[in-house]
Order: C-alpha cells, then structure tokens, then sequence
C-alpha cells in the first residue's frame, strides 16, 4: 500500500519528531483534521546531520524523553484506526537501516525518507521497500546536476523531495530562490512523472503558497515544530496547518512569495 | 621523498567504487553534497596522479612541516622491555601531530579547486590547529567547529587557532564532543560548499575522504618503512601500532606496511573502541563500526585523550579488522597516562595522550604471547603532549 | 652532518687563552670551582676533536632531535614585506627550541665525563626542559634551579619538568628570575663538581662556557648556511637576524656565518638590553657587558620573554658589539606580541616571544635604510610558543 | 701599609656585612673589643655566588636599606681613629673593579677578598693592590690542586684564605674533614709562608678552636650574621666573639672538634 497522494490540488505535508511530547500523536490528528495530505514524522537521530537548531532540539528533547523508533512505531500502530492520511516516516540511514523495512510496513507507514541516503546507498533500500510496498521518497537538491536530478526522479517513489536550500532544515525568512529553479528543472525540464514537494525552510503561509505554484507542495517542519517546542499544543498548531492548507489552496492573497517573517529564527 | 604513482589495487590501496572497504565505507550524504563529494574525488584523483602537485606537496612537507620526521629507537625502554622499539616522531612535525600532513594536502588541494575557506571539525584541537596553520600559510579563511565541552579542555589549542586567524565556534548539541562537532561541520558545509572545501580531520566520513586522508598520511608509513628498513636487519619490523581515534594515523602508519608480514595492531581507547565494541553502522557519511545502542543512537566515547573521543572509526579500519590484516586492541585511561609518564621519564619525550595508547600497549604486551621478548616494533608517535600538560597536571595533582 | 675541525683562530672559532674575546669572557669563579671549569675546558676540547663524540652528537641530533631542522620560506610576509625572509625553524627540534642542541652535547660530555647528574639554571624553562630531556635519555638525574616568578609565568614547562622526571627547585632569592636561577645553580655545583655537570643554558658563564655553547649551537648556522645556499642565488643572506637573551642562538647562528659578508643582527629585549644599555661588568663567570646600577649592582631585567629577562650576555657578543662584527637592537614587548600574532596569522608559525623579538625587528625595519626592499634575510626562530600560548591569552584577555 | 696579623696565637677575624643595620660599625668597635685579630668587612652585591642563606639575607638586607659600597667605605674612614685592629673587605668582582682600588686605599682597608677573583683573573688587582699597599687574599679550596696550591700560596698577600668546604658559605654542624686536609696540605706539604686561615662553616667556639689547630685560625661570618639577622646587638655578638677568642685561645676544651650544634642552620 504505497503513497496515495491528492492530484487536485497542492500538496501539504507537515511534520513532526516522534516522542516529542507525551501526546504528541495528537498532532498527528491534528495535522489531519487541518487537511494535510500526507504527514511526516520523524525518528528522533542523535546525530542528526542536515538537521539545523530547531529540528534538533525536537530530536533531542524527544531523545531526554526516552523516544526509541520502536515506541514511536507503536504509537503509530497504535493510532492506526484514527488516521486516514498517509504516514511518512523520516529518519536517518543508521535508524533506518537497523529498523529494517518490515518494521515499517507493519505498523502502515506508507512512505519513508532517508535523508543521508543518496542514490549511491540507496538500491537497497529501494528494492526492499519496493518489495514491502513502501514509497522509499528520495531527495534532490538545488546543487543535483541535470543527469542525476532525472536518476532521482526516475527512481523516487510517491514524490521527488526537492530541498529548496543548500542548508539545513530551520525556518527562513524567505523561501530561497533556488527552491523555485530546482522546482522548474524538476517540473518543466524534466517533466517529472511524480509530485514535487518543497522541502526545508517553507515557514509561512505565503512561503507554502509560493512553494505550492513552484512545485505541487510543500513539507513543513520547522516552522510548525518551533511552535511545539513553545508549547503549542495540538489545537494551537492545528490552526497553523489550517493557515498553511488556505494559503496553499489560494484561499488566501500569495502575491508576495518572498515575504518576510519577523527575525530570522535559524 | 619519491613521487610514487599508487597502484590501483590491494591491500590499502584504491577503495572499490563507491569508496568502499568490503562492505564499509561508502558516501551517505545529503544529496545536497554528493556533487561536492564527487567534486572532491575527481579532484583529489587528478591532483594524486599529477606529479606537480605531488611535488609541491612534498616541498610543502620538507621546508614547511619539517618531514621527514625522525625515526627514534626507544633505547631505554627498548632494554627494559627486552625489545627494538623505534618510534616514528610525528610530535616533531610542525604544529605537534600528524594532522598536518593531512592538512597541507586538503589545503592545497582546496586551493588547486578555487576555494576559499577551510571548514574542520576538532576534537583535541591538534586538527583544528592543523588546519588553522594551513589556512594561514594558504590564504584561506578557516572556521573550525568544536564541542563545547573540548574547549574547555583544550583552551590553549582554542587560543591557538585563534592566534593563526580561525574562527572556532562552539558547538553546543549532543554531547558538545567531537561527533557533534562532525555534524555541525557537515550542516555548514552544505550551505558553504561553493567556497568552502570541509577539511576533514580523519580517515572517516563520506568517500573520497577515507581514501584521500589516508593516502595524505601515507608518508608516515613511507618514510617509516625506508627509515626502519635501514635500522633493522630484518628489514621489517614484527609489529607496527598506532593509537585509533578516527584513525588517520595508523592507516597512514599501516599503508606503508600492509604489503609487509608485519602485524599492524591498532590501540583504540576503552571508552571509544568502535572496532572492539561498536557495531556496524552509518554515521558521518560512512558505513563503519560505530558504538551505538540498541536502537542505533550513536554514544557518547570517554577517554582521556579528546582526540580519541569520538564513537566511530573510518572505514577502512573495519575492514582490516573484518579481514583481520590488522587487529585492535584497547588500553585504559590509567594505562595511558602511565605510558606518558614512563616514555617521558625514559627516553626524553613527552607524548601526546593520543599517542600514549600505543605506547600503553606495548608496555602491557611486551613479554607476553602478543608480544614475546625480541620482537621489533615501529610505533607511530603520533603528537607530542604539549596540549595535554596542563590536562595531566590537573589529573596528576587532583 | 659532516665532521669539521673547526679552525683554531678567526671570528668565532677557538677563543684567546683562558676564555677570552677581547677584554671579555675570562672564568671569574670561586677557586672551588676553577678545577672543575679546567676539567670541562680539557673534556670539551678533547671531545671536540674526537670525531667518534661529534659522530655521536649527530646521531642524537639527527635520530632524537629532528636535526636538520627545516628552512622555511616566509612567503607571505615576504610579499608583504619586499624581502627574502627564511626563517630557520628551530621550533621544530625536539622540546621546542635551540636548546636541545646545547644540552645534548653537554650531556653525551658530562656522560663521557663520568657524572651523573646535571644541574640546570632556567628561565622561560626552554633550557630546563631540554636539560630533563637529555638527562631521561642518557639516565643522569637532573636538577633545574628556576626563579619562582619565572616558575609562576612558565608553569607548564615546571610540570613538564617533573614529568620528565627532573627535580625543579623555586628560587626566592633576589628578583627571583634568571640570574638568580643562575647563581643557585652555581652555589649548588659547588657543592657538587665531582658527579655533577653544570649544564649552562647559554653562552654566558665562565671558560669553557661560552665557546662550548656556542660549539653546540654551531649547527643552527652550519645548516642555515648550506640551506640559505639552496635558496638563495647569492649564496649567502644580506641579513642574518636572531633574539638575544644570553645569546646561544644567535651565537650558533652568526658562527655560520662569521666569515660571510652577512650582517649579522642581534635582537635584544627593549628591558634586558644588555648590549644596548649594559656597561662592561662581571657577573656569572665572566667579563662582559651587564645591566648594573652605578654601584655595580646587578639589575633586573624586565621583558614579555621570560627567556630574555636577563640582565647579562655571552661575553662574545660583547666582544662582537665592540668589534662591530655584529649589531645590537632591540624591540619592545608590545612590538613582541604583535609580531608573533602576525608570524602566525602570515605563515602559521606561533613562536616564542623570545624569537618573536627578531621578527619584530623585521617588521620594524623593513624597507628602511636598515632593512632595504628586496634584501635577503636568515632568521633563527629559536623556539615554537606553546610555551607562551597561556601568558599570550591572559594578556590578550586582559 | 698592609696587613699585620699576630703571631703569637691562632688569628681570629670576625666577618660583618657593611651597612646591615643602622649602627652596623658597633659591631667593627665589639669584635675589636672581644680580641679579633682582623675583621672582615663584607660589601654587599646582588648577585654573591658564593654565598649561603645567612649572608645573602644580610646582602639583601642591607642592599634593602640602601646600604651602598661607597657609604659603607665612608663609614669606615669615620670609624678609622677608633679601629686599631687591620680591615679586610670582602666583595666579588664586580664591585671590586668598580670601586677601584684607590678608594679602598683611601679609607684605610689593608686587605682585600674577592672570592670570584682566581688566580687566571687576579694577576692585574694583584699588582694594583701591592701598588697600593694593600693585601690581596687569595682562596685555595679543598679541589685546588697542589700545583696551583702552591701558587696562590705563593700571590696570597696577607694569609691564606682556606675554603673549609666544597660549598657556600653558612654554619654547618661539623667543620669539614676537608679543612683539616687543605690546612695540613698548605702547612705542611707546602710550608705556606703566609697564616693560613680557615674560612666557610665555622660555626661553634669548638669548631673554631678545631680550626685554629689545623690552621693559623679562623674566618667567622655565617654563625654571626645569622646572630645580627636574630636581632643581636654589638654587645650580644660581642659574647660570641669572646667565646670564639677564648677557644681558639685554649681557654676552653675544644676536646670534640667535630662537634654538633642544634639543627643545621644552611
Ligand atoms: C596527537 C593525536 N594523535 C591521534 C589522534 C587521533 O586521530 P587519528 O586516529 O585520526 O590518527 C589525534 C586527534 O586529534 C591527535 O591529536
Ligand atoms: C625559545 C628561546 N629562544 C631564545 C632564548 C634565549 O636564549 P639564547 O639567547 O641563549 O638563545 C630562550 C631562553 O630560554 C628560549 O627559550
């Protein structure tokens, strides 16, 4: 059971780190009542390398929680019933790789993202996932050269993951030029048979919407598990999801693609 | 030195494509800096099979770093322990370690590719430091990532780097040692890869870095080899050991001897022994043997020496272990610390904690079965202690 | 090394009978000590001619101590600068300065003699490092006198000291520096000449003292010669610089270059000038020029290198000053810290303060009637500033 | 007008630092009084390489006063009418050279110690002094070897000074055997001419009087000044110098000439 996605309109994908907080699949609703499409969520890596401050504070606090990917599997297992959008799991290389893919397939997750796992490591992985009926979704970057952006393209499974920055994840003020060229590559020079989502970065509704014409979507992370680190609750960022889904829809003015957010919270 | 053109293949020579070491090594990277990795293979390949460049890199080593470094029979010890024990003085070369053969390399290949700016990683500042003076001597910025926790420990190599013109920032995650420091290094140089070469400390990280780290460090091993061959009438030491963090010393120390009968021993610290406790894994870029919990949480390594502070190993250690051309062993702080005080006391020469595993083992295996009376050793001093002094001191008066 | 009978007369060769150069030197000691000062003087001369004792002295040197030390181009700051500056990198022998050259020939002597232990004056602690070294390397105890001021400013080379295995004995008397290191250092020779060598660390002292040193010490500028020879198309530099405390580095230079056209230029601290301000006087064993009040009393001299905070200096540079053979200058402390700043962020070198003082004399003097554009210069970094890095940092925090 | 030193017993001479207190010529007028033979007057120098802990202390005290050579001199010409026994100063090089012999010449000084002055370095103050109808004393020590033994038994002016001890100056528990051999070699191998005085360490009136024996007498500094440093007055010292007298003199057994004191005073 691979990812389904919606075709009819763009795509939101919000985010959040497993173990978090104690209730924290209560996000996970959350997120789905506020309309995503899919949802991703994160095992916790001590060492997580493309990760900026923010997403390592979620990973770390998650961690001082005593988070293991198995207690996040089975809380995912566990909320089975209650979600009907997809779940993508994200984490690193050595938790993917210990875990094993049968472990994800058996508690639904449809979906998986490795971000330290480039075309050169990745055929094992996508054999087995494929196997398992798992999306194994593979990233590209704004520094990919032409041959190897239609190599992910070709071999990506349920969307190309178009990271908008050469950077690490963490909010900006602006969503980086960059994301907009590899969109176009991927889209217009590659008709790219699968969804483009923009990844890393999109903090604002404005920000989603404009990555939402670039591409077909966007994922949002930062920007949402700032405000839990705050400490939004499942309601409060809710809303933040309901803002991002209008944008995104256009149900909200987005003529202003590189707007400003207050401060720079890198 | 000879400008020798490597063989493609054998024992540490050439990784397999991918830069894999059987089944270690690897590129696990963003996709963001697989282009700069490739970049950087392509380069560092076409820069080793040019004799111009291999030649500037050797002019660099003799009238900059003062290679070749000397060879010292240990007299004193040699005869207390009923053994020929020679030690390879890389605490002679410029700035106190070894480090600085890697960094003139990666230096020099960073401005052969129009780079600007050094970004490292440090545990115990001798790399930092290393490439501090590399970016002075070059004309390149340098911005060196340390775990808060090294910097206070190491708080004469921070104003060191300091005084050479380097940045050093502060890293503050994880556990504030060297593999946080890694990380962060990494997450920088994905936003500054354009200008920014990552100067890497070890034979660890993402392909070509094992390989090239190594091959820079070759010339320990290379003038080891010339400068025993000379010293004993067996030509070849029995036994070779260095001390492994990441272990970029003993790979260097090994290449010279892998074609050898020579057993090569790697002395890892107890507390950050990845080739006798980890388990297979990936971390900073490479598929290696990485101390890890059950669920593959990286752990925290604790010695005495912060430059062997650090959970993981580069790959190509895993797979001499694996096909064990080379075997590793572990060594106690206190045994450490014992082995400085003895070398010191013995033959005039003040050892870098790091290096003091090597010398800590071979003070525990002489005599015995891993070590029988008779035998000839080459040890690779890999730094002088100098940074460790006012470490020592504070141990040894607390 | 090659083996050279050094010619018996000429400028800086052999002094006059009883130790003098000019109206300086001499052996003003105790009766006590004078057999002990003849039987070195006749051991010295005995060894130096013996090419069995000079082959050995250069095995030690080259296999222990990282002899030939490197020629180092100082690129950058010779562009900067309009110049030619080598720098003659004694901060890569072994402990990190010259004075391992000087201790390794008084200690293979004093082995030869049939002592066993070596008494030490220090007082950046340079010297009493080296003397531990050499005294764990050849089995002799050693016994180091350091001011305890200069035991407070160098601390580490204190426990570097004890680590080697030396006892370091804190000096109250006086101004608790360097020349009261010194007369401690002799009052306890004397009460102990017939197993213990008085390992002087400079070319001050009485006959045999400041030729023998300087013998030592002859190697920086033999080797500087034939390697400014390499590097140079007039074979020879316009300018050969070194720092001045009691003057063995810069004596073992300028001995490379004596009978060259070279200007030979001695650096001297701005507050131990003793060259500059002193006025003929005798201290310490020998006729010389000396910092003293119009009584006669000995000042203290005050300098940033507590190598060079001595009031007195080797009588041959008296003598060099006289003859006009040789030039005295000196720089300040501020001029001092700025110079090893910009040698490290320039070239990545950190230096001593002490050798930082003949940088800061090129720096001042470049493109000046002193120093023209475009001439050629050899200067001796006498030792690496690890050392120097914590007092470095107080001063620069502060 | 050199020296003339008795010859009808053994010869004590007393040592003071100049200028070590206030009212240091007192001290000139006590040791007078209780018989000295002579008294050694010690210029203080900053950097006195032969001496012990006792009379650096009184050197750097007296430096700390501001006690200078030429002073020290001056009080000497003041106290000239009323010293009847000869003056011998005692300095190192430095300030002997500095100072000149005329000036010693002109307060009346009748003999001169210099111990960094051997015999390779003596020869021109050897000839200023004799000019200047002064003593030049010259040092013979315990290592000195017989030929040159003989000639400085041969320069000396006045006596011989003879170094009891390989070391420093300062009180020791014993008088060394060394003393008794270097006196039995100056007096009886080489027959010396001149006094033979025994210097360095005597410390007790029975070691003095052991000194006296093997010698022509005795040279006392350390035990005294270490007596001044305690606050001793001229007249307290004077005591000890009456006791010496008496020992040397016979007055008193002298059966131990090895005998203890209470601690080492070095
Ligand atoms: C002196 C010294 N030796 C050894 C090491 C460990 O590095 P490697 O295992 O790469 O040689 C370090 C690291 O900082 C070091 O400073
Ligand atoms: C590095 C260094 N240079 C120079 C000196 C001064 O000695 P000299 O003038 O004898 O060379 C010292 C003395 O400690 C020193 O440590």
């Amino acid at each position: 059971m691979t990812l389904r996605l919606a075709t009819d309109r763009p795509l939101l994908i919000p985010y959040v780190t497993g173990g978090l907080t104690p209730d924290w699949t209560g996000y996970l609703l959350a997120y789905q009542d506020a309309g995503a499409d899919a949802i991703e969520v994160g095992l916790p890596f001590s060492d997580p390398m493309l990760d900026g401050t923010t997403i390592q504070q979620a990973s770390d606090r998650a961690l001082q929680r005593g988070a293991t990917p198995g207690a996040i599997l089975d809380d995912l297992a566990a909320m089975r019933d209650r979600l009907h959008v997809p779940i993508i799991v994200m984490t690193y290389a050595n938790l993917a790789l210990k875990l094993g893919v049968a472990r994800f397939a058996a508690v639904g997750v449809t979906g998986l993202i490795v971000p330290d796992l480039p075309l050169e490591e990745s055929a094992p992985l996508e054999a087995e996932t494929e196997a398992a009926g798992i999306d194994l979704i593979l990233l590209a970057a704004p520094s990919t050269p032409d041959d190897r952006l239609a190599e992910i393209c070709r071999r990506s499974r349920g969307f190309v993951y178009a990271v908008s920055v050469m950077g690490v994840t963490g909010e900006r003020t602006t969503l980086a030029p960059a994301a907009f060229s590899l969109a176009r590559r991927l889209k217009d020079e590659l008709q790219a048979r699968l969804p483009v989502l923009i990844g890393f970065g999109v903090s604002t509704p404005e920000q989603a919407a404009a990555g939402g014409r670039a591409g077909d979507g966007v994922v949002v992370a930062s920007a949402l598990m700032r405000r839990v680190l705050d400490g939004a609750n499942p309601s409060d960022v809710r809303l933040d999801v309901v803002a991002l889904r209008a944008a995104l829809d256009g149900g909200e003015s987005a003529a202003q693609p590189y707007a400003e957010i207050s401060g720079d919270r890198r | 030195m000879t400008v020798s053109a490597a063989p493609r293949s054998g024992v540490m020579r050439e990784p397999a494509d991918g830069g894999r070491f059987g089944e270690f090594g690897g590129r696990f990277v963003p996709e963001s800096l697989v282009p700069a990795c490739a970049e950087l293979e392509e380069a560092f390949r076409d820069a080793w099979s040019d004799p111009a460049f291999r030649q500037q890199l050797d002019m660099f080593r003799t009238v900059y770093a003062g290679r070749p470094t000397a060879l010292t029979p240990a007299w004193n010890l040699s005869a207390e322990l009923g053994l020929t024990l020679l030690l390879k003085r890389e605490d002679l070369a410029h700035t106190g370690s070894h480090k600085i053969n890697n960094v003139l390399g990666q230096a020099l290949l960073a401005r052969r590719m129009g780079k600007t700016r050094l970004i490292a990683e440090t545990g115990a500042g001798s790399h930092g430091v290393a490439t501090a003076t590399a970016a002075a001597l070059f004309g390149l910025q340098a911005t060196v990532y340390m775990g808060e926790r090294d910097m206070q420990r190491q708080a004469l190599n921070v104003f060191r780097m300091e005084l050479l013109g380097a940045e050093v920032v502060p890293v503050t995650s994880g556990s504030r040692t060297l593999k946080d420091a890694t990380n962060e290094a990494m997450r920088q140089w994905v936003a500054a890869v354009d200008d920014s070469h990552f100067c890497l400390g070890s034979v660890a990280g993402p392909h070509p870095y094992p390989w090239m780290v190594r091959e820079f460090q070759r010339v320990i091993g290379e003038e080891a080899r010339r400068q025993v061959a000379a010293e004993l009438s067996t030509g070849v030491p029995d036994v070779v050991v260095a001390c492994v963090g990441g272990g970029s010393n003993a790979a260097g120390t090994f290449a010279g001897f892998a074609d050898t009968a020579a057993r090569l021993i790697g002395v890892e610290a107890a507390g950050g022994a990845a080739l006798t406790n980890g388990t297979p894994g990936v971390v900073h870029g490479s598929r290696s043997l990485v101390l890890q919990d059950e669920h593959g949480q990286i752990a925290e390594a604790h010695s005495v020496a912060a430059g062997l502070d650090y959970p993981g190993v580069g790959p190509e250690h895993a797979q001499l272990n694996r096909s064990r051309r080379a075997t590793y062993v572990t060594v106690t702080d206190e045994e450490v610390v014992e082995a400085v005080r003895r070398l010191a006391r013995t033959e005039g020469i003040i050892c870098a904690l790091e290096s003091a595993h090597a010398v800590a083992w071979v003070l525990r295996a002489a005599g015995t079965d891993e070590l029988p009376r008779g035998s000839t050793v080459l040890l690779t001093l890999s730094g002088r202690g100098d940074k460790d002094v006012m470490q020592l001191r504070a141990g040894v008066t607390a």
